[in-house]
């Protein structure tokens, strides 16, 4: 196996990985953590091993990441023959892509908490955080627009990189939270195209793409 | 009643399906394999499920529910659950007129659209919402100019009607038209198109200035009244 | 309000029992009145609802609370009690629909291809066969029989895709119960349930609850698999309109795949447990 | 040619709010099924209805339940025929 994954399904965060797992075509070991109810990500155990208590947390080669970006980055390196998801002798691009890491950080931390409060009831500042989750949703579709106008589908150059893989989870998720992509045409272009890549997979809140499966007509 | 712009043809590509907001009707919008447009209540007739969350299988929109297919003559094609049963013309969804017109999808929700007949060659831009009304984006519009490629200066002027503003040349042609769709007094969409003679950085800039706009027209109103 | 008085009659989930410590306080909702769980010592909880006590009550897991002194009695599942079940209460996922949606949405199995896809059922395995439905009048619950369903991975236990038996129960408007083909013990059944509260009309807290004989599966991994099939339904349930459920389906055109659905609703409506329901036809 | 079947349906119950009538006709319509409805008395209607036999069912299901004004106690079916039908709409009687 490639790697193993201390998982929780529900988890945006953690489906980064299976996500690009998945479109790398990679298989792995994934141990599924009951975040919720549990609190299993805070347990001696896991604790030892991710002392900031968060989740996914990857074991890879001889390494323990807690980061998704820090994974996406590793995945892409170890797996991505053709270095089109993290073009690492592009200054241009990998720092365009750095610049969209970090901003999945907001996104966890806007729509991710809001997601939290209203779907496991956690306590959250929610107006706070759907406030800010509004601001940006809004940020990505003015990204994705001008892409568009440049002729682009992806947050970054011609094509998918792990800008998109960061991004996607917690934009897609954002109607758990009540934050519904009715006024962001640009995200449910750019959200259909990631859902329809080879070796896309779903999680809960995000629908298999019955669009492409024939066997029903 | 009068005929909204819900969208932007090219937001819409084929095999796709989109919400949308008439007044206080919610409507979903799709377009088929071989690109027939059309625009229906947003409700699955068999349990009422949203219909813009569905599928399109070839000529058929299906919902994300049960599958229930409907076609694009509104009638139900096919029920999984029940395979071999040829579902009668009678199950169908409730259905309004769409136009596509200047580049922009239009819907009527009593069957006579009236479309500006206007624009010609023009391109589209953008759709984006605002969460204020229409009032508070008119002033902002007014606040603010924008630069064209050859350096000309557009303001706010000129409108046209209630929903549409034309920025310079109103005549015949406008080098930017801004189409509004008003959902409720607290969210209003425009839908941006603009003639050949911007650059792709003009375009990029128009999209930019409609931020701009939008973070002073928002900014006029108190955060209790802000619409999240 | 419609049907509050007689939803005040019945029990409701509230916490899973033992989640809380001493002196901790939880602020919570039950048909639209604040509650308030507290905490005590050795884990002993009480409930209070503007500083009044309420009945309490700890069963399948849970911590079950009433607003009546004279409630209906709270529903048997006696495979509870069977020993060599592991029982799982699975958390509380919040969704913003009626309580009794829910319930329907759990007594459907036609929506598996779509909802479910390649878990709880696939294309072109679609079909719905004819199955039973009744209300059973002496000990008044909706019971749906002999429902069959092809199932690419009915449980976490599961391997190959296999046709799965079914059996529902609504025991309570906000309470059901399922019983499965239980893929690592033959003749035996899974239970899986779904224990509803109702935060109010329009807004619900679900807790499922299982049942089952599995030994392989940890238990993070048998919460895993319940979550991911509940919370794909959630999206299904927060678009549904009307939020209430309807109990004239004149809008509605349920086919004989809607049979647990419809005699659901009959009997809501026989009982007068139209607490989250919309009664005229919309 | 899909299959047909004509059933007798004999519903019990309570329908003083006189809207099950109306309510049952637009059940068959929005199903395309011909057949006759009857009503003896507030407690007793006669449903004859035609067309195929899943619909048919569907009918059934939607007539067990009707409007909210209506409570419906009991519901007989028997088959009449699997065969062609001679009523071409849905007539009240």
């Amino acid at each position: 196996m490639s790697f193993k994954l201390y998982n929780y399904v529900l988890s945006g965060n953690c489906y980064k990985v299976r996500l690009f797992a998945g479109v790398l075509g990679i298989n792995y070991d994934s141990i599924a953590v009951d975040f919720h109810p549990g609190q299993e990500h805070k347990s001696d155990d896991l604790m030892q091993l991710n002392p900031a208590g968060t989740l996914p947390i990857m074991i890879a080669d001889d390494l323990v990441l807690t980061e998704t970006s820090a994974m996406l980055i590793w995945m892409a390196s170890k797996f991505d023959s053709d270095n089109t998801w993290w073009p690492a002798t592009d200054a241009a691009k990998t720092a365009a892509i750095v610049q969209w890491l970090g901003f999945s950080s907001d996104l966890t931390s806007t729509i991710g908490e809001a997601r939290l409060h209203t779907m496991l009831n956690r306590d959250v500042k929610i107006e706070k955080a759907l406030a800010d989750g509004i601001v940006a949703l809004r940020r990505i579709e003015a990204q994705l627009t001008e892409q568009g106008l440049r002729g682009g589908a992806w947050l970054v150059g011609e094509s998918p990189t792990i800008a998109d893989i960061a991004c996607f989870p917690y934009v897609a998720l954002a109607p758990d939270a009540g934050l519904e992509h009715d006024d962001y045409p640009a995200i449910r272009n750019w959200l259909y195209a990631i859902r329809s890549l080879s070796g896309f997979v779903t999680m809960p809140g995000i629908h298999e793409v019955h669009e492409l499966r024939n066997e029903g007509d | 009643m009068v005929t909204e712009p819900v969208g932007l043809s090219n937001n819409l590509p084929i095999k796709r399906v989109m919400p949308a907001r008439v007044g206080d009707t919610d409507i979903a919008v799709w377009r088929s394999a071989s690109g027939v447009v059309s625009a229906w209540l947003n409700r699955c007739p068999h349990r009422g499920m949203r219909l813009s969350h569905g599928f399109v299988r070839g000529e058929s929109l299906a919902c994300l529910y049960h599958g229930w297919q409907y076609g694009c003559d509104n009638k139900c094609k096919y029920i999984p659950a029940h395979p071999a049963l040829e579902p009668p013309t009678t199950i169908q969804t409730m259905a309004y007129t769409v136009v596509e017109k200047h580049g922009v999808l239009w819907v009527s929700l009593d069957g006579t659209p009236e479309i500006p007949a206007l624009f010609e060659k023009l391109q589209p831009v953008r759709s984006i919402s605002f969460n204020c009304s229409n009032e508070d984006v008119l002033s902002a519009l007014a606040e603010t100019t924008l630069t064209c490629d050859d350096g000309q200066v557009l303001s706010a002027s000129d409108m046209q009607s209630q929903n549409i503003l034309i920025l310079d040349n109103p005549q015949n042609k406008p080098k930017l038209a801004v189409l509004f769709q008003k959902s409720s007094a607290a969210n209003v969409t425009a839908h941006l198109l603009a003639d050949n003679s911007w650059s792709i950085d003009g375009l990029i800039r128009i999209s930019r200035w409609c931020e701009l706009v939008r973070r002073r027209a928002e900014i006029k109103i108190p955060d209790n009244r802000r619409n999240l | 309000m419609a049907g509050l008085e007689r939803a005040k009659e019945d029990w409701y989930p509230i916490a899973i029992a033992g989640s809380t410590v001493d002196g901790e306080q939880l602020d919570t909702s039950l048909l639209g009145i604040n509650i308030t769980l507290h905490g005590d010592k050795d884990r002993e909880i009480s409930v209070t609802a503007d500083g009044n006590n309420l009945p309490v009550q700890t069963r399948y897991d849970h911590v079950w609370t009433t607003f009546s002194e004279n409630p209906r009695p709270l529903f048997d599942i006696p495979e509870a009690d069977e020993a060599g079940r592991v029982l799982v209460p699975c958390g509380v996922v919040r969704v913003k629909c009626s309580p009794l949606r829910a319930v329907e949405n759990f007594l459907d199995i036609a929506h598996f291809p779509f909802v479910h896809t390649d878990v709880l059922g696939a294309e072109p395995h679609t079909e719905v066969e004819p199955y039973d439905v009744k209300i059973d009048e002496t000990i008044d619950e909706v019971i749906a029989t002999k429902v069959k369903f092809f199932q690419p991975q009915a449980a976490k236990s599961a391997g190959d895709g296999i046709v799965t038996d079914y059996v529902y129960r609504v025991a309570a408007p906000m309470v059901s119960i399922l019983y499965k083909t239980c893929p690592p013990k033959p003749g035996s059944q899974d239970v899986i349930t779904l224990f509803v509260q109702p935060l109010d009309e329009e807004t619900c807290n679900v807790w499922p609850w299982m049942a089952l004989y599995d030994y392989e599966n940890s238990m993070a991994d048998m919460i895993s698999f319940q979550q991911m099939i509940f919370v794909q339904d959630r999206s299904i349930l927060e678009n549904q309109l009307p939020r209430k459920l309807p109990l004239d389906p004149k809008m509605e055109i349920p086919t004989r795949a809607d049979m647990t659905s419809i005699a659901y609703r009959r009997w809501l409506k026989r009982g007068g447990a139209i607490y989250g329901a919309l009664t005229e036809a919309v | 040619m899909q299959e047909t079947t004509t059933v007798q349906l004999t519903v019990l119950g309570d329908f003083r709010s006189g809207e099950y009538t109306d309510w049952v006709r637009h059940r068959a319509n929005i199903l395309d099924l011909t057949g006759w409805i009857n009503t003896r008395d507030n407690n007793f209607v006669e449903i004859e209805i035609c067309g195929n036999p899943i619909l048919v069912e569907a009918f059934e299901l939607a007539c067990s339940i009707g409007p909210y004004s209506v409570t419906v106690r009991d519901i007989q079916v028997r088959t009449v025929s699997n065969g062609p039908y001679s009523c071409s709409a849905f007539e009240v009687r």
